[in-house]
């Protein structure tokens, strides 16, 4: 621990404070905002998905449910190795932390390949691109917004996986660190979770993924 | 304690300077950040002020052809983007910033660095957003197929500057790739994207300062009302801006990368926009005003030498605003179409704000009531406030009367309603914060004299300048107009007469406060008697605010350290109240102990300095040097990051692990 | 481990255990999903997807998000950005006639 | 002391000043005087407002008063023993939560009437279409097949249901005297019921920002008895006048035909079939006695200089200029005066 950060420390018995540690009340802060950005996102798509328009395809009639129930499951699961990896951390057990680590961020990749996979289909298979109607339009905005945020949670994932090497570890206050970024991931995960019903599922006309 | 830092990688050897430019450019220090709000703040605020006079002049005669119709609009959205974005929400922010530790006895912010990253932005984004001017071009509208010549070059259509012409609430699809082609609107798109990013950042890091930084004893219901309502705003921030994030990254998106969001032709939806802009504009009406409420709040009481009249229900009325804020956006949009469930129930809700509002008005008039009332420049700025915000607000009250509204929506009674609480309300506030605080952050007073000429001209100003318009808002003057009925000529005259009359008034402040920085009196630790916190360190604040953090046992801590009450309730001055005066002023000059505070750093300016060229990128992304922009500016944010995370944490208040 | 705990943390074991759970609710919705295709269930198709989305939802944030053990501030913010995105939505998708015949 | 006064003076002075000034002075009031309605619907709206507005000027008198008197009153004065430190009153200030309530309560009765009322139209109003354009509204009259611009016509005394969209970006039709205003959104359609009780020209006005010439985009609705209502379906569907060969009118009238057919109809001249370009249909032009959306009133020097050059009138006018000849001009300008 520097100097300062523990010069600091000792102000701390003179504060009113909520007992949670500032960046992690922080990041719930900046989450909980988020659900009004995302919240966004899916209203402009649910809106523009219940309209019909003379350009098709929309992505509701092309979806493929098979192939996106995968990349749901998978990206279920990296929030089980993100849990893992905490916890991992908080027994002490760094070899684990980081193997946890380095699945999280290899099942995230997995899901951006997906998407990626499932963007050039519908773009160049479906012919549906951002241009072609509003609700496909709505469907690449929402669902990229989600995916760089899939991303940055990826690299985030990784820097922690670098930095568990130097210096010590994560342990002390980079445990901080790695819960900061934990809660990040499953704020993406359960993001996911809602897009999934109500985006895929709720709006895909039958016979989609047939 | 051990000495670590010099085992930390950085990119740069830390900034040392305590004074001149680099000291400020990295600055970590919240009072130096607000002090730099603060003046870029007043630096727009002249601009914005300087874009009304010209409409006011151009609008002086009815068939005037001081402006053209391109430039015309251009002004009233680049006047209103200003005052709203650049002038009214930072000057907020400045208060904010130096008086949030302040007022609730903490050495910093929760997040030192964040913090300065914020005003970069802001300042960016600001310039950015002006940058417009010079790097954008406003085509009128291609009317005609190729070969038919003529309207390509109309001498009205064509904007001398590049300035944006959407109007501030950029109604799609006018403010759209079709109908707006060319580069102004998208700059001022990303550049109020860049300052939202700016609010953001301050809003969580007050958020975290407010629940995790109160001194000792400071209980929530010990929290002085300006503080209250700076965490309310954060809040209000918070929750808004997100959504107005979204809906201008879908005007970009359509403006640069072809989607069809509000492409009615292609059966986008323009009332999507109506209603994500009033989702954030209407909570952002009251983040323009909780702050000088807050201000305000504090002023009438040192200067009634009582203590506010129900704080509490002060407190909660100001929630109440936020929270039902979020409840009534629809009221902009009575005229567009909406349900008539939609009207009733946004008329209905509408309505409800006038009670918390009102709670808050009479809990001042009854603080007065009974006083000692001291007319100081800054007291006459609050009972300014007091009387013309209630016009405002009870005009406001009009619209709320939907039927009403379909006759006044889109007139100048509208635009006498918001300069009324804006102006009236919001910059009044403001002023009247600026008068109160002068002395703490200078150490000298403000002329009082020419703090009162400055009042009585504003009221004169403002008076003549904005109640007319409700009298040529029913006479049918529409807003946004370029031209109007010769009959409604009188009035406008009238009018523009005002808006000079408050210029002069603003060159009369500007002279005070050039004359009194330098020359002013020496302020003394608490020239008010006041009754927070931050009138117990000597003015101006030392650097490391307190010497000896305090420990908190009331509401109004410092009036309670000077004063006792006797038998009748009535305030006696304590024995020891001078020497405890001279022994704070003491302590606060020679601190007994070492200090330690957060270092400066170069990265948040390094890292806000990626986002414009980001943004530019965007703009030229057809070409190769766009693309270079947006990877260079990537970059660079990206660097600065890395080297922020590498330089040691001094902000971050770990707890020990016994908490 | 500096947060304090009214509740100790679940053990990797039971974390598998939800995982197992949050699967098969997964498999759930897919299931539905055809089912409703195949014989078109209407809002009873829409009531349970988005009654399994929030239990998941739920599930995510109580257990691996830690909201269950967390200070009250924290859930009380998380919460209310949730509920207030929800309604404002909500509210903005039947103005615009999504949600309800009406416009 | 003395500023109180003063101050005290200049709220109640500019207030008074501007609500009854404009009698005094003797300035008229402006065509699109909303305090001035001529039918139901702004009867109603005017009916609403004006309560409101007392209720409001009361509270206004209230809490400026008290404020005034405060200051003046409790004024620190030598010898004024400190004031007594009263933290709040729970019963005042419930009073004053309760109070405002109780008033707004009142208020929004009415509202919600007004609104219910005035948001759907009448079973058996007459219906007509309105298109808004950048920068002018179209009007087609659905039951009889009219196509016509700027002016409205519609019979006095007899409800008339518009269905308004717009072809472009969003305007708003507003006739003050009428009733309030409605957006016409692009894609969508909106309702707005007008009625006027006697016939009379009613000004109006797009309100909502459109563009370069938003101020210029103007209307009028024409309300006539039911006989020269009759008369006026009837004339309109008539087809232009053809001018005789060899007269200016028939000049003007080649002049139309080689230059105009791009964007006007003049039935049985030329149908306008693309709409790409659509401007206002000319076959009945001089009816409506405005040209440009109502901003100039017709005589042959606005008629002039509008062919001269449209966007020198109207910034940004979809019209081009068209470099016109004088001799050009005078021609159309005599053709089109046949079209009445
Ligand atoms: C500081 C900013 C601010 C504030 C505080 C307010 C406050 C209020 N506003 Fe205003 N408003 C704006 C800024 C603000 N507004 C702006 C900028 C616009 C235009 C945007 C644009 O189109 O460009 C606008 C537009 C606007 C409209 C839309 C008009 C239209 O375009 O057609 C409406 C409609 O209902 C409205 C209503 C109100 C109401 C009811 C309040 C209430 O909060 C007021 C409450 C206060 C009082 C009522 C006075 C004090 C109370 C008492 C003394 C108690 C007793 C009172 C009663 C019983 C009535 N405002
Ligand atoms: C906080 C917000 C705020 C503030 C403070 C103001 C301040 C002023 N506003 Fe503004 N205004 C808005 C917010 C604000 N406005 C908004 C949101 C709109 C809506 C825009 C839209 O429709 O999109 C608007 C629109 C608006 C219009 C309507 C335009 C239209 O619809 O066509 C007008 C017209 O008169 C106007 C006038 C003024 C004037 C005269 C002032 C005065 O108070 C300004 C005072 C003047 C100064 C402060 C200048 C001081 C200058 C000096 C001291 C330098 C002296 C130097 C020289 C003289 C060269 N404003
Ligand atoms: C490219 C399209 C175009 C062409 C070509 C064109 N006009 Fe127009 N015209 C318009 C539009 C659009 C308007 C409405 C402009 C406005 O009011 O803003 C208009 C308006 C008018 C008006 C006023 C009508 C009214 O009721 O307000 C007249 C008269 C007119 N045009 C005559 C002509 C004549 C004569 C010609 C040929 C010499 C011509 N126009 C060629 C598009 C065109
Ligand atoms: Cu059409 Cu303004
Ligand atoms: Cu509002």
């Amino acid at each position: 621990m520097t100097a300062a950060s523990h010069e600091v420390s000792e102000h701390h018995d003179e504060h009113e404070s909520t007992g949670v540690e500032n960046r992690k009340l922080a990041m719930w802060a900046f989450l909980s905002s988020e659900f009004l950005f995302f919240g966004a996102l899916i209203t402009n798509y649910l809106l523009y998905s219940s309209r019909t328009f003379e350009q098709g395809p929309t992505p509701a009639e092309i979806y493929d449910i098979p192939f996106t129930s995968v990349s749901s499951f998978v990206l279920l699961m990296s929030s089980l190795t993100m849990v893992l990896a905490h916890n991992a951390l908080s027994r002490g057990d760094q070899g684990a932390t980081r193997t946890w680590l380095l699945a999280t961020a290899m099942l995230g990749s997995v899901f951006l390949a997906g998407q990626v996979f499932e963007f050039t289909e519908f773009i160049t298979v479906q012919g549906m691109t951002m241009q072609t109607n509003p609700a496909a339009s709505a469907f690449f905005v929402l669902t990229g917004f989600h995916g760089t945020h899939v991303a940055i949670g990826v690299i985030m994932l990784l820097s922690l996986f670098g930095l568990s090497k130097r210096m010590g570890g994560l342990t002390d206050k980079r445990f901080l660190n790695l819960e900061l970024v934990g809660l990040y991931w499953h704020f993406v995960d359960i993001i996911w979770i809602v897009i999934f019903t109500v985006v895929y599922l709720l709006t895909a006309v039958p016979g989609a993924g047939g | 304690m051990t000495t670590t830092t010099a085992r930390t990688t950085t990119i740069f050897r830390r900034p040392r300077s305590e004074t001149g430019f680099w000291s400020w450019i990295t600055t970590v220090d919240h009072k130096k950040i607000g002090i730099m709000y603060g003046y870029t703040a007043f630096i727009f605020f002249v601009i914005g002020g300087v874009e009304a006079l010209l409409l006011r002049i151009h609008l002086a005669s009815a068939e005037s052809t001081f402006l053209t119709a391109a430039d015309y609009n251009g002004l009233f959205t680049t006047h209103a983007v200003t005052m709203i974005f650049l002038v009214v929400m930072p000057m907020s922010a400045a208060f904010m910033n130096y008086l949030l530790p302040l007022m609730i006895g903490a050495r910093d912010v929760a997040f030192p660095r964040l913090n300065a990253l914020s005003y970069w932005v802001f300042l960016f984004g600001g310039i950015f957003l002006y940058s417009g001017l010079i790097f954008s071009s406003v085509v009128p509208p291609l009317g005609v197929t190729p070969g038919v010549t003529g309207n390509l070059d109309p001498s009205d259509a064509r904007s001398f500057f590049g300035l944006p012409d959407g109007g501030w609430f950029m109604y799609q699809p006018n403010a759209g790739p079709a109908f707006s082609p060319g580069r102004a609107l998208d700059f001022a798109v990303l550049g109020l994207q860049i300052l939202g990013i700016a609010s953001l950042l301050s809003s969580v890091n007050f958020i975290v300062t407010f629940f995790n930084l109160r001194a000792k004893g400071m209980r929530l219901l010990r929290v002085p009302v300006f503080i209250w309502m700076t965490l309310v705003v954060a809040f209000l921030l918070l929750f808004s801006l997100p959504i107005i994030a979204i809906a201008l990254f879908m005007v970009i998106f359509d403006r640069q990368f072809g989607t069809l969001f509000f492409d009615a032709t292609a059966g986008g939806d323009p009332i999507l926009w109506q209603h994500l802009f009033w989702l954030f504009g209407h909570p952002e009406v009251y983040i323009l005003i909780l702050p000088a409420m807050g201000i305000v709040s504090e002023i009438i009481p040192v200067f009634s030498r009582k203590p506010l009249f129900g704080y509490a229900a002060v407190v909660f009325a100001g929630a109440g605003i936020a929270f039902l804020g979020f409840g009534v956006w629809a009221h902009h949009m009575f005229a567009s179409g909406i349900s008539t469930v939609a009207q009733v129930g946004f008329g209905l809700t509408t309505v409800a704000i006038a009670i918390p509002t009102g709670v808050k008005i009479f809990n001042w008039m009854a603080t007065l009531w009974l006083g000692r009332i001291r007319l100081a420049t800054p007291m006459l700025f609050a009972l300014g406030f007091l009387t013309m915000f209630t016009i405002g607000g009870l005009s406001g009250v009009t619209h709320a009367v939907v039927p009403s509204d379909w006759q006044q929506h889109d007139t100048y009674y509208i635009v006498a309603h918001f300069h009324y609480v804006l102006f009236g309300g919001s910059i009044l506030g403001i002023f009247g914060g600026l008068y109160y605080w002068f002395p703490k952050f200078s150490g000298r007073m403000l002329d009082e004299r020419l703090g009162k000429i400055h009042f009585w001209l504003w009221m004169l100003g403002f008076n003549m300048t904005f109640a007319p318009m409700h009298w040529l808002g029913l006479q049918g003057m529409i807003r946004r107009t370029w031209r109007y009925d010769p009959s409604l000529e009188f009035w406008n005259r009238i009018v523009s007469v005002g808006a000079f009359i408050i210029a002069l008034g603003l060159l009369v402040f500007m002279w005070n406060f050039y004359r009194s920085k330098r020359r002013g009196p020496l302020a003394g630790m608490d020239p008010w008697d006041a009754r927070t916190l931050e009138w117990s360190i000597p003015n101006p604040t030392p650097v490391f605010n307190f010497a000896e953090v305090p420990v908190v046992h009331g509401l109004d801590e410092f009036w309670h350290q000077k004063y006792g009450e006797d038998k009748d309730g009535r305030p006696v001055r304590k024995d020891d109240a001078d020497s405890t005066l001279t022994r704070l002023q003491e302590i606060g000059t020679n601190p007994p102990n070492p200090v330690h505070l957060p270092s400066p750093s170069y990265f948040p300016i390094l890292m806000a300095a990626g986002l414009p060229l980001i943004a530019y990128g965007i703009i030229f992304h057809l070409s190769l040097f766009g693309k270079a922009l947006i990877v260079v500016g990537a970059l660079l944010s990206l660097a600065a990051l890395i080297g922020w995370g590498s330089e040691p944490l001094e902000e971050a208040h770990m707890e020990p692990a016994h908490a | 481990m500096t947060d304090e705990h009214h509740l100790s943390h679940p053990s990797p074991a039971q974390y598998v255990k939800i995982a197992v759970g949050l699967a098969v609710l997964t498999a759930i919705e897919v299931a539905l999903f055809y089912i409703n295709n195949a014989l078109g269930l209407g809002w009873i198709n829409t009531a349970a997807l988005l009654t399994l989305a929030f239990f998941k939802f739920f599930v995510v944030v109580g257990w691996y998000m830690h909201i269950r053990y967390e200070k009250a501030a924290v859930s009380r913010f998380f919460i209310f950005g949730f509920v207030l995105a929800f309604s404002l939505y909500g509210v903005v998708l039947i103005g615009l006639g999504v949600l309800a015949a009406t416009r | 002391m003395a500023q109180n006064r003063l101050r005290r003076l200049f709220l109640l002075a500019t207030l008074a000043l501007v609500v009854a000034g404009c009698s005094v002075i003797g300035i008229p009031d402006s065509p699109l005087n909303s305090l001035d309605p001529q039918g139901p619907f702004s009867r109603r709206i005017d009916a609403l407002f004006w309560p409101v507005f007392w209720v409001a000027t009361a509270i206004f008198v209230l809490v400026e008063g008290a404020v005034v008197i405060a200051a003046i009153v409790f004024r620190d004065r030598p010898g004024r023993p400190e004031p007594r430190q009263i933290h709040g009153n729970n019963k005042l200030e419930i009073l004053w939560t309760v109070i405002p309530a109780l008033i707004l309560a009142s208020v929004a009765v009415p509202t919600v009437r007004g609104v219910i009322e005035l948001t759907s139209c009448g079973v058996d109003a007459y219906p007509v279409e309105i298109i808004g354009h950048q920068w002018w509204f179209e009007y087609r009259y659905p039951e009889e097949g009219i196509d016509t611009a700027t002016v409205l016509v519609i019979p006095a005394g007899r409800e008339v249901c518009a269905t308004m969209t717009s072809e472009d970006v969003l305007h708003n039709y507003w006739i003050p005297q009428l009733n309030g205003k409605r957006y016409l959104v692009p894609g969508q359609e909106t309702l707005l019921r007008l009625q006027a009780d006697e016939p009379g020209e009613y000004r109006g006005q797009c309100a909502e920002f459109c563009g370069l010439s938003h101020s210029l985009m103007r209307a009028e609705v024409r309300a006539v008895t039911e006989e020269e209502f009759t008369a006026w379906i009837a004339a309109q569907k008539e087809p232009a006048a053809e001018p005789a060969a060899g007269t200016p009118e028939a000049a003007g009238r080649d002049v139309f035909l080689n230059r105009c057919t791009q964007c006007h109809t003049i039935d049985p001249v030329n149908v306008v079939v693309e709409e790409a370009f659509n401007g206002p249909n000319l076959t009945h032009f001089m009816d409506r006695g405005w040209i440009a959306g109502g901003y100039l009133p017709y005589s042959r020097e606005n008629l002039a200089r509008w062919l001269s050059n449209p966007p020198d009138t109207k910034p940004g006018s979809y019209m081009p200029d068209l470099a016109l000849t004088q001799v050009e001009i005078d021609a159309l300008t005599a053709y089109l005066e046949t079209l009445r």
